[in-house]
């Protein structure tokens, strides 16, 4: 259900200045408009996002009157016909961007997405230039249906790229670069950082490379690997450490997949101990290929065991002392990442 | 035919639904709830008339708007405001957010999760759990115009007519889904009539009459009952507020609001009440101050209620035994 | 209206059909096949018939007894024994087996895959990007009775209908899904006339007819064209063998395939045209000259072709560029 | 589609001697018709599973006749429908037991699955013993389609439990468990081993623990870790190394969720060299969770990288020579486990 969150209101950004600051959610609005009006194969299809409307979180407000129904699609309650409807006009050339209304209900259209659109170019050339933008993780008490990290089934799945932007200039040229891909790419944005998080964003329409980690914070004593609203408690965790003297380096993988393997191992050989954070469950997550890539490619530079902090093997509880015990934070990695530290 | 009595209770329970309802959207606004809600203002006589058909021995599947239908089948509205408010004691134990979660197998009632419409699906699957071990006992579930719209929908009562189930669906078509009107969702708004298609009983009903949707619930659960197979009953209604406790709802024309608010399920019943000589001023004006007093004291005790200990996170993902 | 050589060109699509899997299954019989496949006996009249109803610029989805309109459509017969023995020149290149994974864009033909039924909402798609560059073009599909009961089939056809897309989808209802009969899938097995509750023309036709289903595609695809809207045509047949090459359909009433066998597409549409004078024994026969010649060497050259090349089995997972 | 393979005849085991062998497949037929006789509780459903047909792989031959149509379930074409009507008789405490076709049709049933029934219990302790049984893996020439090891979507999911057995009196005794179980079990069957495998198969209706990983070979120069069909191949393998002088341990994971994680650390930290090894694709799979939990908690054990050998990140291609360059097997699993010795 689309339960409220306080992330639901849009509030007019204003655009146009080349060194302004927008929150994630308007950035990734930017990188929608801006692309429709370059390009006149995008459109946008998905559960409540046409008219004054403009979707659960106003993502696409205003978009309608701009672009107009044929661009804008309201469609009716079918996840798994819509996506593959979107496959279908993507077959065909044209760029749907497909909101699911949460992540969490990505599992409807699985189906279709894991068989259909993932596999069609290798059995047959099929390219599907789609993107599903799924709004996704929690900490905001919106329960087990409105919280979810889906990312690593995706990430198992031949034939996808994932995408998870961390800050409102990624998350505008990560989407940029996603809908000018050939493939099927799912776009996981973060609605923790929908309105919390502001940061200059680029005005031009400048896609940003897909699988290229960044290196958010330099460090010589260990590394960091997250995405997401975890690079923010990432980032806070290294500075508490900074002023203990540990110099925390941290990589945002911003690309899941294809992963950005040389970045990872990079920074693994550099400090020669690896924590890596997500929100999503731990249990056989993207964390755990990091790590085991770590592991397996970086073990002679190893000097401590990796380590990997992430969701609980529970769904996401709903009462905020369960949440928290549930979700890693910046308190959490600043323990681990201090453990690791003097190991 | 009901007598005074089952009138009375039928009143009762849409007021306590209502009193509840009103409360939790006033609570919310004075910023003492917990993430988001929904109301179910105008459903009353949907759940309520719904779930009055049952025996105790029936399994319900409401849907988010259905709390109607918990509380006459007996959960107590100070577990639902626990529920809601992320307490120990709420029915998930802190576990599941608003109305989702409620399962409870004790009142014969199976929990909702968002993902629509999967309590379709599992409702069919108590059903045919009677049919196996030859109980003579319903499943009932809801679902919305929405939903009706997701595949699921199309396989459960598909499924559930070749097998002839012991099942009821109740649609509540109430014109929305979340911002899309019907006619984005659907080119033939008739849902009872897709009923044929499957081979199955199908059934339009006013769904502001709690009297009618009890009547067509009850004919279609003892039909059931009797081997006579599933039915989907439509009731029309409208989503009084908005999709949930954050939405203003500006794309529902006011007007049709204030129509359908002329129609409202419990004053209209009210009024009935009294039209009919069933009851008096004096009588359902105790039931009012009843329900205000049971509603005060949930809110109450939910809100004095712990929140759950976070050592207990990782307990209960397994049934154990 | 047709020509008389429009219905030599069917005659010739069927019989090349028929070849094509007789020749097919006596390879699977004699160990020359590589997994798995499908036989299309008797829902020749029906590929044929709707693929000969497009024109080139109209996209098809066909389904895994659809190889009529692969051929029909230009995909060659030894392209697809190429992907019947997965050699590097069969239409996916090794990649994928029997029928799925046969799309060619260039041909208009979209890959099937064997989660039914994806190419309902897949096809639909292409029909919206018809709307959406405003081209009269129209994408047509095909599924079957069993996959009739999959929520995508509800999904698919309400969304076709709610957007009025150039879209048309066949069902070839042959009475079994896999050893599944009709009356343990569905209760109302009248599946033309779910279309009503979508709002969508429904109509059915005999799928041993060619010219019966030509007529019908045509008229659909002609309305759906002109934004008529979409169509759901079903196709009565009969699954002559088995459900895929290893079943041997111990399941099917003989009698069942007797009757049927009588109706046999090909057979009854070669005594139609010796009938109407449309042709001759001689002209007839050198057709059937023709298509076992073609059949023959697109077989010699697919055994012929090499497997793929194991060091490019990582390539073409993602569309570069 | 249901295409065939060898593997879809019966050839009618016989039973009732208690040292007898049997077939993989004859001994999954054994357990559920022992337990069907055992418990009244206990259904079959899925597709074309009834009448003397008896499932695409005729696991369910004669069942009909034995047990009635009332337990023994064909069901339509509907695999997310069916799966949620599995979960609302598990929840009225019956015990069905589902048949996919195909593993490759769970992801159809896939939202049903991880969101309703594997969270029932934490949410509202809500009971949902069923079992889906998972005909699973390739080599066998299937495509894309017929091939698939979906487990580590599964093995992700709270609220799940994955199983996955290599041999006769594995796959007897782990579905008893799973069918005795109360929560919703995932049971991958392996397709090739259905008919090329035979073990002895005690006739007894015994369930063995789930959760509990075994030592297949015992070893003292490495360890290979890895379940299903690829057993086999790692044991030729591991015999192979014996003659060269070799000793590898060979840990059979049985079950996937729960990991057997005291088991899985204790063959790491004894040899010091793993080796991980599936079917299912390589990337984030269940072995990536197998080598990060031996990087994180044998760290200071290990003499050697962990190393994982699985499926390239493709779809499973159809042609034998691109099959057999996606897949593990013993030749492979010996070059790599021979390096790992050597390291
Ligand atoms: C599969 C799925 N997709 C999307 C949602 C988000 N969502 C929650 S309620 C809702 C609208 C439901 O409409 P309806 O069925 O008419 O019920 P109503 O809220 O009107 O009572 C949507 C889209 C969902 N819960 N499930
Ligand atoms: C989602 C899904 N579940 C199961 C299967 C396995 N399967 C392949 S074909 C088939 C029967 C299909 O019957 P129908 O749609 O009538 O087509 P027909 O084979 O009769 O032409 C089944 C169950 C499948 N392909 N897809
Ligand atoms: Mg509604
Ligand atoms: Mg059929």
């Amino acid at each position: 259900m689309g339960t409220g969150s306080n992330f639901g209101f849009a509030d007019g950004e204003q655009t146009g200045d080349s060194t302004r600051e927008l929150t994630y959610i308007a950035a990734i609005s930017e990188a929608l408009r801006e692309e429709m009006r370059r390009d006149p194969n995008v459109l946008l299809m998905g559960e409540d996002i046409a008219g004054d409307f403009g979707g659960a979180f106003k993502v696409t407000k205003g978009f309608e009157a701009e672009f107009g129904a044929r661009r804008v699609i309201n469609t009716p309650l079918a996840e798994l016909g819509f996506v593959g409807a979107a496959t279908g006009m993507a077959l065909m050339g044209l760029r749907p961007v497909v909101e699911m209304q949460f992540a969490d209900f990505i599992s409807s259209a699985f189906d279709s997405i894991v068989q259909f659109a993932a596999t069609a170019h290798y059995r047959w050339k099929g390219a599907v230039p789609w993107v599903i933008r799924a709004p996704s993780d929690g900490g905001i008490r919106s329960g087990p249906f409105h919280s979810q990290n889906p990312e690593a089934w995706f990430v198992h799945t031949p034939g996808l790229k994932v995408v998870a932007p961390a800050t409102p200039a990624d998350a505008k040229g990560l989407l940029l670069a996603a809908i000018r891909d050939d493939n099927p790419v799912i776009y996981f944005e973060s609605k923790p950082l929908y309105r919390s998080l502001k940061g200059p964003v680029p005005s031009g329409a400048e896609a940003l490379p897909l699988g290229e980690a960044a290196v958010v914070r330099p460090g010589r004593d260990l590394s960091m690997v997250t995405y997401g609203a975890m690079l923010h408690q990432a980032l806070a965790a290294a500075r508490r450490l900074a002023d203990e003297g540990i110099d925390s380096e941290v990589l945002d993988l911003r690309t899941l997949k294809p992963l950005d393997r040389p970045a990872i191992l990079a920074t693994a050989r550099k400090t020669g101990k690896v924590l890596v954070v997500h929100a999503a469950n731990r249990l056989a997550g993207v964390g755990a290929e990091v790590a085991a890539l770590v592991a397996e490619e970086a073990f002679e530079w190893l000097d401590a065991p990796v380590q990997r902090l992430g969701g609980l093997d529970v769904p996401v509880p709903f009462s905020p002392p369960l949440e928290d015990a549930y979700r890693p934070n910046a308190e959490k990695i600043y323990g681990a990442a201090r453990r690791l530290a003097l190991y | 035919m009901l007598t005074n009595e089952q009138r009375l209770t039928l009143y009762y329970w849409m007021l306590l639904t209502r009193s509840f309802d009103e409360t939790m959207v006033a609570m919310w606004k004075q910023g003492r709830g917990l993430g988001g809600t929904f109301s179910q203002r105008g459903h009353e006589a949907i759940s309520v008339g719904a779930a009055y058909a049952l025996e105790p021995g029936d399994v319900i599947a409401p849907m988010h708007r259905d709390l109607g239908a918990y509380l006459l089948r007996g959960m107590t509205a100070e577990r639902i405001f626990g529920n809601l408010l992320g307490r120990s004691g709420g029915v998930s134990a802190g576990r599941d957010a608003n109305l989702h979660g409620m399962g409870d197998l004790g009142l014969q009632i199976i929990g909702f999760i968002s993902h629509l419409p999967h309590s379709m699906a599992v409702s069919l699957g108590a059903a045919m759990s009677f049919v196996y071990r030859s109980e003579a006992r319903v499943a009932l579930t809801f679902t919305g115009d929405g939903a009706s719209s997701a595949g699921l929908f199309h396989e459960t009562l598909n499924m559930a007519a070749v097998w002839n189930a012991p099942w009821v669906v109740i649609v509540e078509n109430n014109l929305y889904a979340y911002s899309t009107p019907l006619e984005q969702q659907m080119k033939v708004p008739a849902i009872a009539e897709r009923a044929a298609s499957y081979g199955m009983a199908g059934v339009s009903v006013d769904g502001n009459e709690v009297e009618a949707v009890y009547a067509v619930t009850s004919a279609a659960v003892e039909r059931a009952r009797c081997g006579g197979g599933p039915t989907l009953i439509e009731a029309r209604t409208m989503r009084m507020l908005g999709h949930a406790i954050h939405d203003g709802a500006e794309y529902v024309p006011r007007s049709l609001l204030e129509s359908w608010e002329k129609r409202d399920p419990v004053m209209t019943y009210r009024a009935r009440l009294l039209e009919a000589g069933v009851s008096d001023e004096a009588v359902l004006s105790e039931i009012a101050e009843r329900v205000a007093a049971e509603v005060a004291e949930a809110v109450a005790r939910a809100e004095a209620d712990l929140l759950p200990d976070p050592a207990t996170v990782e307990a209960g993902v397994y049934a154990e035994g």
